[in-house]
Formats: structure tokens, sequence, C-alpha cells
């Protein structure tokens, strides 16, 4: 077949290497940042931190949200890279589904990850380590039970589609209990989506079925807010929720509130300032020229902090977006 | 209970039309008519397919506006721009296809007019309970005697729905009645209830206008007789001074010759296309008949007699409970109408607006739906040949309008010609022709006659169901009497009279 | 589709006692109840949790907020309309109601969810009744500009209302009886007396079962529409406002995929989406159903990945329920077709 | 809806000159062409980057998933039924191809991937044709088994085929015209003609506009309805393969929301959901419509929150704009009711 070709290109190049072709300054850069979603606060905030780094250093911001389609943010991504942008920021939805057009565009551009990454794709990817700060939550939540005696917990998920970040963090949060001591069992484990509202009814049935449970966990705060509610509502205080990972504004006022006795122990510190700020960063260097691909590791950590009534205050500002 | 307005002593003018023209987008339905009604009158108006009369009386009940001309209504002030204006103005219209809500009961579609928006109705009123005996009465003035209450609209036979439809003239007040072919399906027996319905709305002053294609009734009830041609209003006649041949002249615009009665050839001896026998099914009862090649066999009975049941139960349109049915010697027993149509047999369905013809479908292609394998090599359609054949058709059964008009924009007789043409298309051996000139008028009638009898001409097995006496006599051989389900009688066309049938079709008391 | 069932019922029996022919009739078409004592037995042989008086509490509270936006995608079915926008409805009447003075008052919290559900009735109605525009683009048009909005307003940080008692009528009970539940059941009520006894109703079902019969009887048939479409949109509004008051904060995400659970309940709830047919008691079982379904996954602790595989099995199963019914019933007449 | 449309149209010219007529009535139909040709005068004079060469290949790489969706959709809703268990087959098909045999041989994902397709839309056609159940609850009921499915053969992760040329399809072009999109207007091409040159697809229209006569007229239409839910099936399934050759691996959550896409774009291209009315054309129409939507609103850098707003806002004045025509036109018969 005459004609034949393909539409992305032949230059494999090997992964991250789209270098810029000139040196620009850092006022006419374009960068393009792809949100995963926008309808968790989380994610929110690492908008309101991009648009406030590209207004104090006066470059263009091109914004899309992919509301939680890899495909939708896949395309996202080409028409990116059709209005010229220098670097990506890309807070992947699904790494395995994207990875090899990402890695196709990681050949035109510098390519940055941000919150959930792709291993081996792009320059680098400024993760929080979800399982570390899973393990962080659930020690501090741990130092609330009595040592060695068995708990019973449910667990709400994001959802049958939730590939890394749930399992990491749910996973990371019982191994905290497990190194603080406390056996458990997990008696009940439901998908609330992450969302508040969809938290409620799922608690309430969980509860219904096992009344005796002794923790919820939101595998974030917005879903352990809704449990907190049902409790609330059903007059029960012996029961506890804890996030995994998170930080929501509401969730640690909720912790600040209820002191070293409240019902919600505990919560991860899962920054998506730091995680922005940081992938700006790096952004603007190798499209600016400055640096390389080869400068930056693979893969980088924000800090991982368990927050709790202790160090609450630390964490919590009445004006933070998140 | 019929609530109209006292009768003035002298004839007081109803309402008046004046200079009125209507537009449809390509057709010019109607032309400067101006007619004037007056009160304890009946008006018949007539006028061949597509005239224009449902057009004139649709304008009068506010169903649709004038393009240009003005109608007044007497004691109604305002103009009339919605039916629920008419509803004020006391103007009750009764459509050609019926306006019944199918899935009312048939208590809701009596008492419909409720839910209009006219006069004291208000929206959140609480309906009123409505008396059971109250409505049996209005529905047994109109001659429905079997019918129960809560039964859905959409289980009646189109002619209970017509009934139905007419019975609401004994529950709302009204000083104008609307009659578009009220009469179109009905037999001359219940032909009497409407008569002396109409009557007593004389009586009491209303002003009927009455619009059907049977010459005979319209001489029975009309005091004036108005003639639409094309659009135009030709000529008011009155009744009396007047004769049949004169207004169908005036209609069709040529003297149409009268048709005689066919001589019944000798079918001894010949193997008969159709065998039915033991046929029970719906309502209709042990009912055994032939027809031979080129025999056209008539079915006559009295509404909800069971016609429609045989009809349907032999070319696959209803389950048959027992009995069989052979076609040329061989038993069939087709699932579907689609099974009986490669059997060799057609119907023409009775319930034209549900069953007839495809509503967004042209002309064209109604025509051809039931015969698409005529024009397709391998499932692929060969849209010249479908195109020539569709204007063929329209020249030969003379409907008013070309291939590509939507059929649902034709007059009601020229939506029938469009479904005839559908199936003598199939080209069946047996054709089942149920009510096939409903609506239709006089100068096409003789038309239709003509390709059933082309249809005998070729060997083909004719049967037809109709309302009409008169008609079975003039175009069959033999005519079959049904009553409450059973065949009682059966008849040679040229030995018999319309009262034989009709007192056959009774029961013997006439 | 049930056009067998309505036939077999004018059937033969002739003069008779009307009344118990009556029940038969009703009995026979209460497919959604049948379905209903199904899931219920299923849930007492495989839980005992489900009959505990907290969850069946629960049931109600999961219930009747959606049950509220049922009825209102109830009356628009009815109409042969569809509306889409009632999930985004949902968020948008939560949100500002949370939102507007800060949600300090309660009183114009309730007043602020209706107008929202009023205007977007209105404008929803306005374009299908007066521009005569297909109800699904309209509505789908609508979903994304409600919830377009609502993300704009609160981008996407959920709203905490200032009012201390705004979570007061979700978590009320009367005699244990939660008020929620009984909200949504004098709604259902009244709905039910609009539809079945007053003038608005009939027209309503006029309406949905043939438009052009009643426009000729003279039914105001775009003034109708938009009333209903009005009507429903103040229902879902304050259906906002419940789940907000629920949840205690007006969430962004608030009523996603409401548009799809609402029609559901309201078809296997035995309304026809041709419009004309259904029953309110129809539609609060299938709200039942679905919330029981829900409810029953949860319970059972089934896996989240297999969830939907057995939502989807069990709606099939329910439909296809009300089907081997009729045949067992009498032959059917080669006439109904689909 | 559009009855008054297609009334304007035998216009006044009698007899005439029937082709030009034939042109005229043609071009007064094609709202969805002014639509289109509207957004692209919209996005040729608001962004530079809209007619790249590379961005209007991303669209119609963009497109021709979901287009494909569309004519499966389009036959369906051309029967006055809907579908929206598409996305949820569109997923699982995906899967699948990917999965069986490890996705090593292309043909092989292919024939899965339709084979998928045409067994859902088997079991739809079924319950809807022979069971007489309403398409809406059938396929909501398959919409959460089918995606259900795939969750649990999956659990929740993409699967990775391991044919080499998987993505081969998605990526090729011809003359540097996408592949892909090839294949989409060739499958346009052929509904058209199935739709508008065969026995086969008339009778889908008379099917769609009135069952009852077509029954009556010898129209097969069990059998016709379940061949085209099957013909659908297959091209759902075909175009989960191609979403996943486009992607590279089998994603769980592929085509998620098609369902309300491939109608909006439906109907938004001329189709009525009462059935029996609607072009291809139209659909195909639809399809870029959406696409050029979704592609200009990140073109334009709109607020992320504003953009479901803004969508939601656009599809509002296009539908308007349909009926803004007719007005100017003429007068409105009083029959012309909604
Ligand atoms: N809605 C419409 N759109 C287009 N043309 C129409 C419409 N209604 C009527 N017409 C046309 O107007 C003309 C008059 O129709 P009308 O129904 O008044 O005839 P009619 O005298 O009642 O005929 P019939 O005896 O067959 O009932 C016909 O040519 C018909 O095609
Ligand atoms: N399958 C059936 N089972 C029971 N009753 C039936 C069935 N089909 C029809 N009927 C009833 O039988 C009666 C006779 O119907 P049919 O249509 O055969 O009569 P008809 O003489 O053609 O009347 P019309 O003049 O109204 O068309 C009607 O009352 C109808 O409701
Ligand atoms: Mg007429
Ligand atoms: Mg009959």
């Amino acid at each position: 077949l005459t004609g034949c070709g393909s539409t992305e290109g032949s230059g494999a190049t090997g992964a991250g290497d789209g270098a810029p072709a000139v040196q620009k300054e850092v006022k006419e850069l374009t960068i393009g940042f792809l949100q995963k979603q926008l309808d968790a606060p989380y994610f929110n905030a690492m908008k309101i931190e991009a648009e406030r780094i590209s207004k104090e250093q006066g470059f263009k911001l091109l914004f899309q949200s992919a509301n939680g389609d890899p495909v939708t943010q896949l395309n996202q991504a080409q028409t990116m890279l059709s209005q010229g942008a220098d670097a990506l920021i890309v807070n992947a939805i699904s790494p395995e589904t994207q990875k090899t057009q990402l890695q196709a565009i990681a050949n035109n551009i510098p390519l940055i990850f941000v919150d959930t990454g792709i291993p081996d794709v792009g320059v680098t990817a400024v993760t929080s380590d979800n399982f570390e700060i899973g393990k962080l939550s659930g020690e501090l939540t741990a130092k609330r039970f009595t040592k060695g005696k068995s708990i019973d917990v449910g667990i709400l998920t994001g959802g049958a589609n939730d590939e890394i970040v749930g399992p990491q963090r749910q996973k990371g949060f019982l191994d905290g209990l497990t190194a603080g001591g406390i056996p458990y069992k997990v008696v009940a484990e439901s998908p609330a989506v992450w969302a508040q509202d969809k938290a409620v009814p799922v608690a309430e049935s969980m509860l219904a079925a096992h009344p005796d449970v002794q923790l919820i966990i939101g595998l974030n705060d917005a879903m352990a807010l809704g449990a907190l509610t049902v409790l609330q509502d059903q007059k029960n205080t012996t029961t506890l929720v804890a996030a995994s990972a998170d930080g929501q504004k509401e969730a640690l006022a909720k912790i600040k509130e209820g002191g070293c006795e409240g019902q919600y122990v505990s919560t991860g510190l899962n920054s998506p300032s730091l995680a922005t700020e940081r992938g700006m960063e790096i952004a603007i260097s190798i499209a600016t020229g400055q640096k390389t691909a080869k400068d930056f590791d693979k893969e980088e950590f924000t800090k991982a902090a368990g927050i709790n009534c202790d160090n609450v205050d630390e964490f919590y500002s009445a004006d933070n977006v998140f | 209970m019929t609530t109209s307005v006292p009768a003035p002593a002298s004839p007081a003018v109803a309402f008046s039309v004046a200079g009125v023209s209507k537009d449809f987008p390509g057709v010019r339905a109607l032309e400067d008519v101006s007619l004037a009604g007056y009160r304890g009158e009946v008006l018949a108006i007539c006028g061949a397919n597509g005239a224009g009369k449902s057009t004139l009386a649709r304008l009068i009940s506010g169903q649709s506006a004038p393009s240009t001309g003005r109608i007044k209504i007497s004691g109604y002030d305002k103009e009339v721009t919605s039916p629920a204006d008419a509803d004020d103005a006391g103007i009750l219209f009764m459509h050609q296809e019926p306006v019944i809500v199918d899935e009312f009961t048939v208590e809701e579609n009596l008492w419909l007019k409720q839910l209009s928006s006219a006069g004291k109705n208000r929206s959140w009123r609480v309906i009123p309970k409505r008396r059971r005996e109250e409505s049996l009465e209005a529905l047994r003035t109109v001659g429905m005697h079997e019918v129960t209450l809560g039964q859905l609209g959409k289980t009646l036979t189109p002619g209970l729905r017509q009934m139905l439809a007419l019975g609401r003239t004994q529950v709302t007040p009204h000083r104008i009645l609307i009659l578009d072919e009220t009469t179109a399906s009905t037999t001359e027996e219940h032909f009497k209830d409407v008569e002396a319905l109409v009557e007593r709305e004389r009586a009491a002053g209303t002003c009927v206008i009455f619009v059907s294609h049977r010459m005979p009734e319209v001489f029975a009830m009309a005091d004036r007789i108005a003639i639409l041609r094309n659009g135009r209003l030709i000529e008011v006649l009155k009744a009396k001074e007047t004769n049949r041949e004169e207004v169908v002249t005036l209609m069709v615009g040529e003297a149409v010759r009268a048709l005689e009665a066919v001589p019944t050839p000798s079918f001894a001896g010949i193997d008969p296309v159709l065998e039915v026998s033991g046929l029970c099914s719906g309502s209709a009862r042990d009912i055994n008949f032939t027809v031979h090649p080129g025999e056209i066999v008539g079915i006559y009975g009295l509404v909800g007699s069971g016609r429609s049941s045989i009809a349907r139960s032999i070319s696959g349109h209803q389950n048959r409970d027992s009995g069989t049915v052979k076609l040329y010697g061989q038993e069939v027993s087709p699932k579907s109408p689609g099974a009986a149509l490669k059997n060799g047999i057609a119907y023409l369905a009775e319930d034209r607006r549900r069953e007839g013809f495809v509503k967004d479908f042209s002309n064209g292609d109604n025509m051809t739906l039931a015969t698409l394998g005529q024009y397709s090599k391998f499932g692929v359609l060969n849209p010249q040949q479908e195109r020539r054949r569709v204007d063929e058709l329209i020249e030969r059964y003379k409907v008013k309008g070309d291939g590509k008009t939507l059929t649902r924009s034709l007059s009601g007789g020229n939506q029938q010609k469009v479904c005839l043409a559908k199936w003598i298309e199939a080209k069946p051996n047996l054709v089942v022709l149920d009510e096939p000139t409903k609506g239709i008028d006089i100068g096409s009638r003789l038309n239709i006659y003509q390709i059933v009898h082309e249809l005998a001409d070729e060997q083909k097995g004719v049967v037809v169901v109709s309302s009409e006496a008169e008609e079975l006599l003039m175009i069959c051989h033999r005519i079959l009497v049904i009553r409450d389900g059973e065949l009682v009688d059966e008849f040679q066309s040229t030995e018999s009279n319309t009262d034989d049938l009709m007192r056959a079709a009774l029961g013997g008391e006439l | 589709m049930t056009t067998t069932a309505t036939k077999d019922v004018s059937a033969k029996a002739g003069r008779g006692s009307t009344r118990t022919r009556g029940l038969i009739h009703w009995a026979k078409g209460q497919y959604p109840l049948y379905i209903l004592i199904a899931l219920l037995i299923v849930a007492a042989l495989s839980t005992d949790s489900f009959f505990t008086a907290r969850n069946l509490t629960n049931l109600i509270l999961q219930a009747s907020v959606i049950g509220i936006v049922v009825l209102a995608q109830f009356l628009i079915v009815l109409t042969g309309g569809i509306d889409i926008s009632v999930g985004s409805v949902v968020g948008l009447a939560g949100v500002m109601s949370a939102m507007i003075i800060g949600g300090a008052s309660v009183p114009l919290a309730i007043i602020v969810a209706i107008a929202v559900g009023v205007l977007i009735g209105l404008l929803n109605g306005y374009f299908v009744a007066f521009r005569g525009l297909e109800p699904f683009i309209v509505t789908l048009g609508m979903l994304s500009l409600a919830r377009g909005l609502v993300y704009t307003f609160t981008e996407g940080v959920p709203v905490q209302p200032q009012a201390e008692n705004f979570r007061a009528i979700a978590t009320a009970t009367i005699l244990g009886f939660p008020l929620i539940g009984i909200i949504w059941l004098v709604l259902a009520l009244a709905v039910w007396f609009m539809a079945r006894r007053t003038v608005f109703g009939r027209r309503i079902f006029a309406i949905g079962s043939s438009p052009e019969a009643a426009y000729a009887s003279g039914v105001p048939v775009k003034q109708t529409l938009l009333a209903v479409y009005i009507i429903a949109g103040a229902m879902v509004g304050f259906a906002g406002f419940l789940l907000a008051s629920r949840v205690g904060v007006g969430t962004p995400t608030a009523g996603t995929l409401y548009e799809l659970d609402s029609i559901a309940a309201v078809v296997i709830g035995g309304a026809s989406l041709r419009g004309g047919k259904g029953s309110v008691l129809g539609a609060v079982f299938g709200t039942l159903i679905f919330g029981i379904i829900t409810n029953l996954l949860v319970l059972l602790n089934v896996s989240t990945f297999l969830q939907d595989a057995f939502r989807g099995g069990l709606i099939l199963v329910a439909v296809v329920m009300t089907t081997v019914h009729f045949r067992s019933g009498k032959k059917k007449t080669v006439l109904s077709i689909p």
C-alpha cells in the first residue's frame, strides 16, 4: 500500500528524550496541565496551585480535566500538542491504558507526571507514596485500639475501576494497623466512588449488616466524612473513622474539633500543592532548557505524613483551599 | 340529557363562513368558501375525496386556522382559534378519524371533553364522579349495547370507536354538531340510531353539519346540501329540490354511470380457492364457506358481529381457536400477515389509522411496503423501477397527490386508495377486503369496484367485508350474513335485495 | 407491549361481579409488586441483617431522595417525555441551597432549592412544549449546563451550610419513622391524587397517550406540558435540598446518574416511555426495588467487581419475570407485536 | 417535532422542476449541517490551532470510534428503540479482544470483539423483539451486566494485548488520512445503503414509524428488530476493538457515557426517539458536532469548570436554532403540536 503511514510519527527516540528544539524564556512558555477530574477538592487544589504559579511566572497555562476518562485525557493531550504546548504535566488516570500513547507524546515533548504516574514514561513522576501515607495514617489509628485485640473494619473504596491509588492506600493503612499491633478483620468493603454523598448510604448499609464494626476506613477524606455523618446520625460514638490518605480541610477540622478522643482518628497528608509546585518546577526547567530529563530521577515522592489530633495544627489552616 | 339550547322560532344563523381559504404546502385545500348554517337544520356537505370537506369542518371547529377569510359563530364573540374555543362556542366535532385516547377507558373517552380547557373546566378541579347509568345510557343511545365501561379505547373496533365518539353528543353541551363521515363504516341498521339522534338534535335547535359519501344517508337527513369540488363551493341545494344524480354530477364534475350488478357465473365443478371449515376465532363461531376462483364473496353483518374476526383469522392477523382453512386444497395456518402474504393471502385492514399505512411514509413507500420483493434483487431495492410503478399506481387509483406526498397528509378517501393499491399490488390468490370503500367517494368507488372485478377476472378469490348491503349486492356474486359470530344465511346477489340482508343480519325482525 | 394484558381483561365475563373482576385485573398488572416481594424473600433468606429496624430505616432513608426524583421523572415520562437533567438539578439545587446566604436559614434553603428546580423545569418545559424540541436533547443540554454551573460555583469543593439545623429534616424521625420517608410518601400520595383525581392529571395521561387526540379535545397541550416540567422541577429541586441535608453539605457531584436510576425505576414500575401509561404505586415500587438491590449488594458484601454484574443480572431477571407471567395466562393473539 | 419540517417541504412549486424542489427540500432539512458549519466558523474565528492538519487528524481519530457507536445507535433509534448498553459493550468487547489468547492475534481480536457485540445484541434483541420488553430497561440491565463482567474479568486492571501490531489499525494512515476515519466513513456508507436502498432498511423505517401497520403489511417485525440489534451489536463490538487498538490496551472503563453521547449525536442529527425518522448523514454530522465542541473547548482552554456549562449551552443553542428557522418560514399551523 502506497501512502500508508501512521498518525503518531516515527520518532521513537526513547523515553523522556523529547527535548525542546529552541530555548525559551519562561514567559514565552505554554505548559499544559492534564488533570484527572475536578469533582473532588483535592484535584481542584492542584488546579488552583497551577494557576497561581502560572500567574506568578507569567507563562501560559493550558488546563484540562478529563472527568476520569483515560481516553478523553489522551484526546486532550493530543489537542494540547497541536496547540503547541512546550511541556505537559499529567495526572494520569489509567497508567496501563495510557502508557503507549503517552509514551508517544513523551517522545515529542517533556512529560511530567504528578499524583499518578506511569512507570518508565516521561521525565519523572512527582507522586505521593500512597502506600506510605496510608501506612502512617494506619499507624496513628492503631494507637486508639487495644494492642493485640482484633478489630472489625469496614472499608469505603473508590470503585471497581481504581487501579493503583486506592489499593495502595488500603494496603498501606492495613499494614499500618498491623505494624501498630492491631489484628483486624475486614468485614465489609464497598465502593462509594470517592464522594461524600455516595458514602452516606453505603456506610448506612454497612452498619446495618455489621453494627459492631469498630473502624470504618475511607480511602479518602470525603468518604470518611460521609461515614462520620452516618455515625453521628445514629448516635454511634464508639465506631471510629479514619481516612487512609488525603488531608482535606473539613477532615482536619473534624480531627481538630474532636481532639484525641474524637471519632475521626487520622488521615494522611497528600498535599496537592506540593506535588503541583514540584511538577511545575521541573516542567519549566526543562522547557526553558536549563535542565534536561536526565537531571531528574524517574520517581519523586512528596512528603508523606500521618495526621491525627497531635499534629493537626501543623497542617490545618481555615483558609486552605484544600 | 341532550343539553342543547332550545330552538328559536325562526331559523337563526348558527355559523357563517366568509371567503375562507386554506393553504397547505403545495395544496390549496379550500378556496374562497362562503357558507352559513342555521339552527335546527341539517346541512350536508358533499364532495369527492380531497374536495376539502374535512378541512372545512376542521376550520369551523377551530382545529386549524384559515389562511384567509373569517368564520363567525353566533353567540360567541371571539374568534375560534383552538379546539377549546370551539368547546366554548358550543361546537362539537366528530372527526373522520374518531378522537379516542387509546389508553383511556370507554367511560373516560366518553367524557373526554371534561378535560378541555373551555368554560368552567379548571385544571385543578377534581374530576367529578361520573354516573355509571348516565354513561351507559349515552352509549345505548348511539347503539353501543355490548361494551363495558372499563374497556380500553384501543380494544375497540373502528366502528365502535365512531359510535363512542358519537356518544359524546349525549354528555357534552353543544349548539353545532359536525359529523365528518361518522357513518362511513356503520351498517344500515346502525344508521337508524344516527338518524334518530340527528332528528333529536335538529328538534333541539342544533345546527348539524353532515359529511358523507353515502347518498341515501344524505337524502334521508339533509335539509340542504353544499357541494364542494376541488376546494371550491360549487352549489348549495335544497335537498327536497334535487336528486342523487344532480348532486353526484356536481360533485364529480361529470355524470357518473350507474353500475349494474354482475351476473353470477357457475362455479360448479371448479376447485375452490378457499375452503373454511369449523372456524372459531375471536367472536366468530363455527364458520364454513368456500370461495371459488373468480368469485367475489361478500360478508355482511352488524357492527361487532364478527365479520372482521373471520377476515382476520383467515389472513394471519388473528389466531384461530379451531377450524381449518384450505387454500387450493392445501391447509394453511399463517401465523402472521407476512406468512399469509407468502401463502398468497392479502388483507386490507379495516383500521386505517392503525394498520393501514405507515405514518411517516410517502405514498410510494406505503404502496410498495408489502411487495418490496418485486423491486429488489438480493434485498437491494431498485428505486427507478419502484418509482415508475408507484406513478402508475397513483394514476390508476386516482390518488390525489404524488408518490412523495406523505400519506397521512392525504384526505381520508385518498389514504384508503393508497392502502388498497398496496394489497392489490401483492397479486394475491385470495384477497380479503375489510370495508374497502370506507370513505371513498362515488366516483372513485366505481373505479375500485372495477379493480375488484378485474381481480375476479384473473381467477383470484375475493372476499369483501362491508357494512353497506347495497354495495355488496352490487359487486359480489354471493353474500354471507353473520349474526353474533355465526354464519346465519347466504344469498345470491342477483336474487336478493337490501332488506333480505338486513333481516338476516338482525335475526328476522325488521 | 402490554396490549395482550389489557385485552385479556375485558374478558367475556359479561356484567358479573365488577368488583372482584376489578381486583383480579389490578392484581394482574402488579408486576412491580411481585418483583418486590420476590426480592424481599431473597433478602430474608440471604441475610439476617436485612429485616432489622435499623436496616429498614436505612432503606427508607436511602430511597426517599431518589424516590422523590422518581416521582418527578414519572410525571414527565407520563407525558411521553424524558428528563435526563434530574441528577444535575439535584446537584445544583443542593449546592445553591447550602450556598445562598451561606445556607444560614433552612426555610430559605428550601425555597432556593425549589426555585432552582422550578427555573430549570421552566426552561426544559418551554423548549419542549413551546419549541417542540425532543425532551431528550433539551434535558441533555440542561444536564451539562446545570452540572457545569455547579462546578463553576463550587470549584469542585463541597459547600458547608452554616445553619445548625441544616440536617434536622433529614435526621428527624416521627414515631421512629424517618421524616424524610414520610415526606416522600406524602409527595407520592399528592402525585397520585394529582394524576388520578384531577383534570390536570387526566390531561397528562391524555397527552402522553395521544397528543393529537388531546389537542383535538381542547386540552391545552403546551400549557399542561409546561406545568408538568415545572412541577417536576420543583420536586427535583426539593430532593436536591433533602440530599444536601442528609449529607450535611452541598456536594457538587450529588445526584450523578440519578437520571438513569430514576428512569429505570419508573420503567420497572410499569410505565411506558412512550407515555400515557404508568402508575404512581409502580414508581414507588420501582424505587424500592432498586433501593433494595443496592442495599442487598452491600449487606451481602458482594465483591466490588461483581456488584455491577449482579445489579444488571437482577434487572434483567426482574423484567423477564413480567413477561413469563403473560404467557402462562392465555395464548397470545398474533396481534400483540412489540 | 419535525412534523412542520416535513410539511413545509412539499412546497408550492406544484409539479414543476422536481429536482430543484428535491434539492430545496433536502437543504431545508439539513439543520445538523448548518449547526456544523456554524461551529466550524466559530472554530476558525476563535483559534488558529483548529484548522491545522494535526488537529483535524486528531478530530477524526477522536470522532471515529464514537462515530461507529453512533451509527449503531442510529439504527436502533430508527426502530423506535434505544440502546444504553453501548458504552459497556465497547468496554467489554475491547477487554475481551485484548484478553482472549492474550490478544496475540489481531484478526482473532477483531472476531472476538464483534462476537461479544453480536452476543449482547442478540440478547438485547431477543428481549426487545420476542419478549416485548422496553428497550430502555433491557439495555440498562445489560449496561450494568456488561460493565460488571468487565470488572470481574479484569479486576479493574487494563489488559495488555500481546500482539505487536495491535495498534496498527488505529494508527495507520492512508494518504495522510487516518485509516480508522476511513473505516468509520465506509461503515457510515454501508449503513446508509442498508437503510435507504435495501428492503431491510425500508422495513426498519416502517417498524419505527408504525409497528402495527408494518406488521399488518407483512413485515417480519420481530426478526427485523432482532437483526437490527445484532447488527448494531456487531458494530459496537468492533468499535470496542478499535478503541482498545487506539489506546493499546483493553481498558475496563472504556466507553463510559458513550450511551448518552451516542444518543445525543443521533438526536441532534435529526432522528426522532419515537423512531422511523432520521438520516445517516445527520448521525455523522451529529458525531462531528459533538466532536468539534469537545475539541474546541479544549483548544480555547475554556475553564474546566465552565466546559460542562458551555457544552450544555451549545447543545441548547444548537437545537433551538432548528426551531427558529421554522418560524421565519411561515406561520405555524395550529395543529403542529409537540
Ligand atoms: N395536514 C395537511 N397537510 C397537507 N395537505 C393536507 C393536509 N390536510 C389536508 N390536506 C389536503 O387538503 C385537501 C383536502 O383534504 P380534506 O381532508 O379536506 O378532503 P375531504 O373532502 O375530507 O376528503 P375525503 O372525502 O377523502 O375525506 C387534500 O388534497 C389533502 O391532501
Ligand atoms: N380475539 C378476540 N377475543 C375476544 N373478542 C374479540 C376478539 N377479537 C375481537 N373481539 C370482539 O369481537 C367483536 C366483533 O369484532 P369484529 O371486529 O370481528 O366485528 P365486526 O363485525 O367487524 O365489527 P366492526 O363493524 O366494528 O368492524 C368485537 O366486539 C371485538 O371486541
Ligand atoms: Mg374527509
Ligand atoms: Mg370489522
